[in-house]
This record gives structure tokens, C-alpha cells and sequence, in this order.
């Protein structure tokens, strides 16, 4: 990372008065392992780790494939999704410093709810900048922050300087990402909080591996191979948390990262130095990105609208370590709704990308009569998404 | 002993004091010194460093060069970004030659250019100059370990992401983890703290290099503060 | 059970009519284990059973009390609760003489949406009838339902000649779970289709027993011991399935059933031969019942507001094997709030009422210092019930 | 021997046709008679014994029985349910004494009032009547077991949860599995086909009861082919 170099302040430097110091030494350690401390193990188990690996035996059935597919579900967690991973080490780490209260932005709300939860867990206080129209359309993930006892903004809001500004210029702004954590971060700078990352810098796809390292000793418990690996890319720390203790430990002969072709990042994104974040608050990353002002259409997979590719993934794409994907809203629906028909799981649309891929490879795999077996991260489940794949079937059929 | 790489920005804050600072600390314990060519694009450094920059980007570089030429007793390198001499890295390198430059330090070297390095690193040599390498934590142990043996003089290890923030690291880990692999000399920078010289020199680093403390010293409380501070680093140095 | 003495037709024979025979032999067998087909097994692995037991460190946490507390976790099943376990069975069953297609009734839709799963599993298509309130009320749900391909029908619906009748009287008509149910047989002998029958018969008790058994030997793989076994009672089927193995082999040394005050079966119930259902179509059997006339008040947990208790758990009841507690709707609310707070999971309503004797019950262990250990059923998760929370949060604060 | 346990309902289809049924079944292979006393409350009978008890409702009991009683050469019982009686009890029993039963069969006794059975039992015993115990498959084993030895003659086993109706149970399954808690004959009754005969006997019953069979071949094809019937079960019956 580093420092634009017009910048009129050091994002390096807001780092470090915002993330707790943990975060940041192990966002910048090369340490190949890192130890789980014992009260946040604790946590882990809590949730459910290890998550369940589970052979998705109704769609190799439904695809009629010689191919073995498994997945790593972590849907199975309580807030439904990968994020509470790194939520949970984040948390731990603020409360470590004697930080009572996190504050972090959430668009979608997978990532506020996995933080809101998180602070509960650790007795924490939370206040979560949710997107204004999100806010507004997602009732449902409101209702679950705050019984996890989260409190929830819509963003812009009044309680910032920033919030104010936009407000004052229109009061009815439908709020971005990009507002919603500039309010976070003024607010934990004001407050004397920690403010929480939820993807793309190393650290976050550090405490994601929890995720890949399950999976190769589930896999080895069962006396299994895994030849492809399969995830989506949205900031990258998913697919990066789940793959790369594979890549580094050399099991496997391809790894498949997916994005959507309506966020064409891997086909049209430049592999250049830009802001980790859309409102320039972060340092910039040297990535693959569509640049950080890149306004994303409205897709349902709302985690997978981030600009750019996490540089670590980046360079594995540059270097052809990894390969990538990406699929259209159709192809992705059809492949949701293949894989809830056989397996029952409603994926959340942004994994529903990495079982498109998997469908492609399985179908492949089946042309050719070859034994593999695939394996695939299901990031998070999509039951709080079901009025989205209602309107999706409603536009797409 | 380990070795005290000295950095000033070149004619900082001033023409005078500058030179003062680099004739003195030469006899208080500097072994290498580290001259920061100004430039809008200071990539890899932090604020305190930038805006020395930006207070000296008048000065004529080639007159400072002279001046400088004349009190160096110790083998001096240029701080310079390869992406500011794309174009004119002979010239830059022949004016460093003539005014008795060691070498050359180019941080975005390997970070920006490591398809090409080679060429460039060739091409320092052919200017009859050494090429010191830069490296971060994020360079890859492979790409670590071939660099260092093509680096002069010594590979210089910068452990944070920026100079002079004191981001939260473990410098211990980070440089027992890459001096097995280095067999040149080890120097270590970026950010280091009283605690942090100690703990890389019990790590393995042969020596430290140190600007940003410098710099605030120079302008918090003057010219002498900053020279005491050599003199400090230097029995750091000699207790470890 | 029996018929009602002037009844104008059997409904002893309607069961021979529109159930799987495999289905009637398990319902009045007396083997004390019955074998699993390979098949099903097959598919029971592939919804992910075993399903996990946790600790609820996070709730012992909170509470501060020496009990360790357990819970099987019935809501990782793809469909969210035990549902799917007797409905794969029956679905399997069906198939087995040569059915394609299954109907059955849903009010709150857990079952129903287990059904329509269990169908696509098997390839076999679904017709549910759903109480128009709910369906108009709980769209999540119908969706569902829809995305695993099962037909879902607003009842009372012209599709019957019962559902006709009704609307030609009121086209307004609200629906009811016995009116529903109505449909639902009428359209499957119509048609000579399999019905599916979702609790308090002793064949879906059965099926559900596969959660005890695996909690046992979940319970024996950690070397533990079950004290005080607690689970919720809507029918019976999960507390029976969940605690008569416990039951059975004599392991634990209490056994709670937990209903709700407002629906006071177990304190102001009679015991006597009822019609298990609503509609008066299944055959009387001899239960704890507010009778099946009994019009339940609209509690959140539409799963308890069942008229009676299943007839096996009723005379554990009356035998004093197995105790009862009932609690209003506030207290399941803390109880549930707490819950999420602590584990993360938010609980069915009608889950929460086990949670909250749970609670109970281990502050009772805390006060005399016991280091018991609580297993629990924890039958499903409450993630399409969150708009359900926030308006018993609204109502209830 | 395999017993054959026949039942018809008093007085059914009419008073001769009952005579003549009873009287000739006797011959045919029928080794127990059992008599059933219509009542609007059949609650473990299926549809078609139901309906019997509707088309004889006018009957006089006491004339019936009067009848029946100088026909009878085989212990007969009377198939009554214990909740009609609960008031009369005493003189229903006396009744049936007075016109050569041997006992009475009350199948809601274990089932509906099995924490007064006792008594009851003793009742019967003091009105010098066998009692015949009805358990179904809900009974709980230990439960079984007692009153297997406290039923007189044999302890009848209902092996559908009513009469009459081919509810698709395991035959075998059932009777293997209460065969060792029984001591006592044991005779299985309730909807069985020929099929199951064979396969209770083989399972281990002392022999099967039959009723709704006779009553369905009455109606549809006569009184001669219901005692055809009895013939053709005796041989199935000895064939085993």
C-alpha cells in the first residue's frame, strides 16, 4: 500500500489512528502462520468452526458429472456468511486495546451484521453506517443488527460532518458505500473508536484463511484430493481466505476466481495503483480495478460491485496462478436455482457466481470423463435474499 | 559493527545547514549516507519526508551536488525514484558519477519494475556506480533472495510501508524471517523506533537506516539536536 | 387411533387412501428401530445430517451458570428446521409405489417448504395449499417454495371442490390450516396422489427420532451426559423425535416439554380421544387437546398453536415421565433476544420457547451450584421470521 | 391345531340367517364363537362391522341370546364394549351366564381403562365368566405381558388399529415380536387377509379371529359362501 502523492493527509498514517494496532501488524507481518489466540479460537467455535465441507451430491446428481464436487459452507455461520471471520478477529483485537465500541459502513448488510454480531460477542457496542437505499429496502438486515444490538444509521446521516454536508446539498441522497465509510471513519476518529475493514486489505483475507486451512484438513480427514478450487471474487478476501492455503501449499492444479460480467474488473480492469475504497480514505493498492470512481449497476449481488480485485489476487491473475470467470445475471440465476433444486441451500447471489463456475467445470469434466473432484467456497447463504431472487425471476425469465 | 545509514534530503532545510549536517554526522558515527533527490512522487515515503521535498523544490541539484561533493568522506547514495528518470537515467547517472557518488538507491525498483530490473540494475553498473536494492515484506522470499545477491554495497530492507509512521509490526519477525536469506549485508529501514534498532540488530540486520527521525529533529530543535541524535543512534549501534 | 363412532365415513381407511403404504406400516408397527433405506440415507447426508450439536458457550457465558448447555441444531438443514426429515421420508416412501407428486397443507410454511424440497429432491413435483393469510403475509416463504419448484395455492382456492364451496360463501375467506388441509386431501385422492402428513402421528414422531438418536451419539463421541433434555411441543413430533430416544434408553434424568400460555394445552387441556387435526379428516386419537374446534389466539409461533399433544407424548405427560412448561409470548421474546445476543442464531419463535425453559432451568442449576449438562432441540432458525420480531419487539416493549 | 375364532353380529343379517350361520360354522371348523352386541359406539370396529351393528339395532338382546343359546357347542364369547356397560355391567354379565357364554371379550378395557382393569376383570371372574383380554399394538410391553396372564382362554391380539380396514402393517413383525411376552394362546384378529393368516401362524399365533370377512360374503354373496369361508379358513388353517 501506499500514499497518493498529492494526498493532503497520510492514509498510511489514518491506519493506523483507526484499525486496531494487532490489525495492522499483521496486515504488515510476512509471518507465514499466525496464532489464533485462545479466547478468539473460542469464538470461532462458538459460531460453528470448523463450518461443515459437504459433498454436494444432489447437483453432481443433477449435472449426471464423473466429477466430485464438495463445498465449504459458510453460510453455515449465525450471521450467514464468511464475513464474521474476520469481524470476530477484528473485534477481538479492538477489545484487546481497551476499545469498548466498532464502528464500520455495510452496503448489503452482510458485512454490518457480521460486525454487530461480533461486538455482541465480545460485549462490544457497535454503530453500523448502513447505505440509505439499503437501509430502506433491507428491512430485514436492520431488524438483525439491532437484535444483535447494533446501532444502525442510515447513511448519509446527521451524525457526522460529512453526513451533514450531504444532507444539507440533499436531503433525500440515496447514501453510496463510499459515504457510508466516511462517515464511519470520521465517527471512530471523533469518538476515539475502531473502525472495522471488511475485505480486500491482506489482513482480512489473513483471518479468512480460517476457511482454506478447515477445508484441506477436512479434505484430508476424508482421504480426498482437491484438483479445482472454486470462489467469487467480491474485495477478494472469500475467495483469497478460501484458496490460497491451497496455492501455497501447492494441492490443486487450478484455482477459478469469479466476478460478474456486469462488474467486468477481470476483463476490462487495469492492473494499476487506486484506492483500496471508493471514497479514497484507504491507501492505494497496486490491483487489477475498474478505478475507484467506478459507479457499479445495480446488481443483486451487491457484494461483488467492489472496484478492484485484492493486490494479493491480483497478482496470482497477472501471474496466471489464478484463472478467472465471469458470468451475466441470468447465467447466475439459472445456476442458483439449479443448485437450490438439488441441494436445497439458497446461495447468496455473490456465491451463486462460484457455482456457475462450477456447473461450467462439472459439465466439462463430464465431456471429457474425467474423475476430479471440485471444490467450492459457498460464502454465505441467500435467505434474506429471497425478495431479490423473487424480482430477479420476475426480470430475467 | 553495525552500520548507520544516515538519510537527508538533498539542501534540507537549507543549503548550509544541510551540508553542516552532512559534514558532521560523517564524524559522529553516519557509515553510509543516504541523500534524498526532492521529487513531487515520493511514492514510498511518508508525510514528514514528503514535505521536505516540497520545502527544498527550488534548489538548483547539480549546484547542491557539487557542494556536496566536496565534504563526502563517506560512501554517499542518491534516493531517487526510477519512475522520475525514465527518460533520463544516463544524465542523472553520469551528473551522480561526477560528483562522487557511491551508488544508487531506487526504491520503486523492484515494487514497480521487477519484469525489468535487471536491465536497469545493468545499466547502473555500466555508469560505473553501485546499485543498492530496495525491498519490502511484500516481495516475495524468492525474488528476495535473487536481488540480494545482485545488490551492492548491501540490500536495503524497508520493513514498513512508508517511512516515518510508526505502523504496528513486528520488525523481529520480519527481518529473522528474511535474513537467512539474504547473504549480503542487511540494512533496515523505514519508520524505526529506539526499540525497534534493537530489536532488528538482535534479529540479524547488519545495520539501520534512519531519516524521518532526522528531519523532525532538524525541524523541532535544530541542527544540533539532530546531529546528537546520530551521535545516540551510533551507541545504539555499539551496545547491541 | 380410532374412528369417531358416527362418523359418515372411515378415517382410518382415508389414511389407507391417501398415505404411503410404507408410511401406515411405520405408523402402526411396533419394531423399535426401523432400518433407514440406503436411498434415504443417501439424502439425509445430503441435507447435511448429521446436523450439528454446539455448545451454547455463549449463552452459558451470559447466564454465568455451572450447567453446560447443548444444542442439536435442527435449523442447518437446508429448509431451516426438523421439517425435512420426515418429509424426505414420506416423499422416498411415496416414490417407492410409483407417485410422482405429493400435496400437502402449510399455514407458517415450514413445512410446506420442506415438502416442496423433499419433492425436488426426489424429482417428484408438489402441491401445497397455504392459508391465504400466510401467503399473502409471508411472501419469503411462498418464494421459496416456488424456487424448489413446488405448485403453491392460496387456500381456500378454486382447485376443490371444498376450497369453492368456501369462497362461493366468502371469496374473501382468510383460509385456515383446516381448510387447507381439507384441499389437500381432497386434491390428492382426487388426483390419487400421496398427502403428507407433518406431525403428531407416531410415523412422523419416528422419522423425527433421528434427531435423538444422533444427538446420542453426538453426546457419546464428546463423552458427555445428558441431564435435562428440553425441546418445544407444536404437535410433538420434534420433542418426541429429538427426546424419546433419550427416553428410551434411559439416559437423562428429566425431560421438559414447552409450550405457550397462549395456547394452554398442557394446563388446560383435557385428556381424551380428539381428531388430530382440525379438519377432522385424520382418525381420533387419544391425546392432551383443546379440542379441534379450538380457535388458537395469532401468536408469532404459528408452529405451537396446534391443538393438542401428540398421543405417545401425552401419556408420558399424564405418566409423569415427562414435565411441561408453558410461557407467554414476552418471555419467549427475552428469551430469543438473549439468545442472539449470546449465539448468534436467531431461533424460530416457536424454538425460543425451549430456549427460554432452558434459561430457566439453568439459573435454577446456578442458584444451587449443579454442573448438570441442558441438551436442547434447537428445531429451526428464525431468519424468515425477522419482520415477525420486529413487530413483537414493537408490540411487546 | 390352529384355533378359528369366529365372529358375527347378534342377530345379523336377521335372526335365522344368524342362527344358521352360527349353527353350521360350528361344523365347518369354527373352534370360538364370538358375538358381537350392537352398539352405536363401535370404537375399535371398521365400517363394515359398523354398519352392522345400524341394520340390527331393533334386535332383542335377551331373545337373541335366548336363541343362540341352544345352538351353541363352542365356547362363545360376547364382543361388548366396556363403556356401554359401565352402569349394567352386573346384569349384562348375568345375562350372558344364564345363556351359556363362556366369557366376554371388552376390547376398550385395556386400552380406555387400563388403570381399573383389574377390577374389572374380577368382576367378571365373580360372575363366573372368562374374561378374554383385547390388546392392540399400542399396549405397552410390560403392560402385555401382565395381562396376557390374567385373560382367560387366550389373550386376543388386534393387529390393525381397527377392524375390518387393510391397513398395511407387517403381520409377522407384530406377532414375533409379542410371541415371547405371551404365555397364554394367543389369537390375532383385525383385518387379516389370507396372507397375513399365514404369516401370523407362522409367526407363531395359536390362531387368527375373523369377522368382517363373514359379514362382507354375507352381504355380497349369501350365507353359503360365508360358511364356505369358514371351511376355506379351517383349511388354510390346517394346511399351516
Amino acid at each position: 500500500p501506499r500514499d497518493p502523492p498529492d494526498g493532503e493527509f497520510s492514509r498510511i498514517d489514518l491506519l493506523n489512528e483507526i484499525l486496531p494496532k494487532e490489525i495492522l501488524r499483521q496486515q504488515f507481518t510476512i509471518e507465514r502462520y499466525i496464532k489464533i489466540p485462545d479466547e478468539l479460537r473460542e469464538k470461532y467455535i462458538l459460531i460453528g468452526r470448523p463450518t461443515p465441507l459437504i459433498r454436494a451430491k444432489g447437483l453432481e446428481n443433477a449435472l449426471n458429472t464423473p466429477a466430485k464436487i464438495y463445498f465449504k459452507y459458510e453460510g453455515a455461520t449465525p450471521t450467514g456468511s464468511h464475513k464474521i471471520n474476520t469481524a470476530l478477529a477484528q473485534s477481538y483485537f479492538a477489545l484487546n486495546e481497551g476499545i469498548d465500541h466498532v464502528v464500520t459502513e455495510t452496503g448489503a448488510g452482510q458485512w454490518g451484521t457480521a460486525v454487530s454480531f461480533s461486538a455482541s460477542l465480545f460485549n462490544m457496542k457497535s454503530t453500523i453506517f448502513m447505505v440509505k437505499v439499503s437501509y430502506e429496502q433491507k428491512p430485514m438486515r436492520k431488524i438483525l443488527m439491532n437484535l444483535y444490538g447494533g446501532n444502525v444509521y442510515a447513511s448519509p446521516s446527521n451524525l457526522t460532518e460529512y453526513g451533514l454536508n450531504i444532507l444539507k446539498e440533499n436531503p433525500n441522497h440515496p447514501g453510496s458505500l463510499g459515504i457510508a465509510m466516511s462517515e464511519a471513519i470520521e465517527y471512530a476518529l471523533k469518538n476515539k473508536l475502531r473502525y472495522l475493514v471488511g475485505s480486500v486489505l491482506d489482513v482480512a483475507i489473513l483471518h479468512q484463511s480460517i476457511i482454506g486451512l478447515e477445508t484441506m484438513k477436512q479434505l484430508e480427514m476424508i482421504g480426498e484430493n482437491a484438483d479445482i478450487l472454486i470462489g467469487c471474487v467480491g474485495g477478494g478476501s472469500n475467495f483469497g481466505g478460501f484458496s490460497y492455503p491451497f496455492i501455497g501449499n501447492k494441492i490443486g492444479e487450478e484455482y477459478i476466481a469469479v466476478g460478474s460480467e456486469e462488474i467486468p474488473k477481470f476483463s476490462k480492469g487495469e492492473y494499476k495503483y487506486d484506492f483500496a475504497d471508493s471514497a479514497g480514505l484507504l491507501p492505494l493498492v497496486k490491483m487489477i480495478t475498474l478505478g475507484h470512481n467506478y459507479v457499479p449497476p445495480p446488481i443483486y449481488s451487491g457484494g461483488l460491485r467492489y472496484h478492484g480485485v485484492a493486490p494479493t489476487l491480483s497478482i496470482l491473475i497477472k501471474e496466471n496462478l489464478v484463472k478467472w470467470k465471469e458470468y451475466n445475471e441470468k447465467e447466475i440465476f439459472d445456476a442458483a436455482k439449479l443448485f437450490i433444486k438439488a441441494q436445497g441451500i439458497v446461495p447468496a447471489p455473490e456465491s451463486a457466481h462460484a457455482i456457475r463456475a462450477v456447473i461450467e467445470k462439472a459439465l466439462e469434466l463430464k465431456k471429457n470423463n474425467e474423475k476430479k473432484t471440485i471444490v467450492f467456497n459457498l460464502s454465505g447463504h441467500g435467505l434474506l435474499d429471497l425478495t431479490n431472487y423473487d424480482s430477479m425471476s420476475k426480470r430475467l425469465i | 559493527m553495525k552500520y548507520l545509514v544516515c538519510y537527508m534530503t538533498l539542501g534540507y532545510p537549507n543549503s548550509d545547514t544541510f551540508l553542516e549536517f552532512i559534514d558532521k554526522s560523517q564524524n559522529l558515527g553516519c557509515d553510509i549516507l543516504e541523500i534524498g533527490i526532492p521529487t513531487n512522487n515520493a511514492k514510498y515515503d511518508g508525510p514528514t519526508i514528503k514535505s521536505s521535498y516540497k520545502k527544498v523544490n527550488k534548489i538548483n541539484i547539480e549546484n547542491e551536488f557539487k557542494n556536496l561533493s566536496h565534504i563526502i568522506r563517506k560512501p554517499t547514495l542518491a534516493l531517487t525514484y526510477l519512475e522520475d528518470h525514465e527518460n533520463d537515467l544516463e544524465n542523472f547517472l553520469k551528473m551522480m558519477k561526477k560528483y562522487n557518488f557511491a551508488g544508487v538507491l531506487m526504491p520503486d525498483l523492484i515494487i514497480d519494475y521487477i519484469g525489468e530490473y535487471k536491465k536497469y540494475h545493468e545499466f547502473v553498473k555500466r555508469n560505473e556506480l553501485n546499485d543498492v536494492i530496495f525491498v519490502s515484506p511484500t516481495v516475495p522470499d524468492k525474488i528476495l533472495k535473487e536481488v540480494s545477491e545482485y545488490s551492492d554495497l548491501f540490500l536495503y530492507y524497508g520493513i514498513r510501508p512508508t517511512t516515518g509512521i510508526p505502523i504496528p509490526i513486528s520488525p523481529d519477525i520480519l527481518v529473522k524471517r528474511v535474513r537467512p536469506l539474504v547473504s549480503n549485508k542487511l540494512i533496515v529501514g523505514f519508520g524505526l523506533s529506539n526499540e525497534d534498532i534493537n530489536s532488528v540488530i538482535k534479529a540479524g540486520a547488519d545495520g539501520i537506516a534512519i531519516g524521518t527521525a532526522f528531519i523532525k529533529k532538524i525541524d523541532s530543535e535544530g541542527l544540533d539536536s539532530s546531529l546528537n541524535l546520530v551521535k545516540e543512534l551510533r551507541g545504539i549501534l555499539d551496545e547491541t
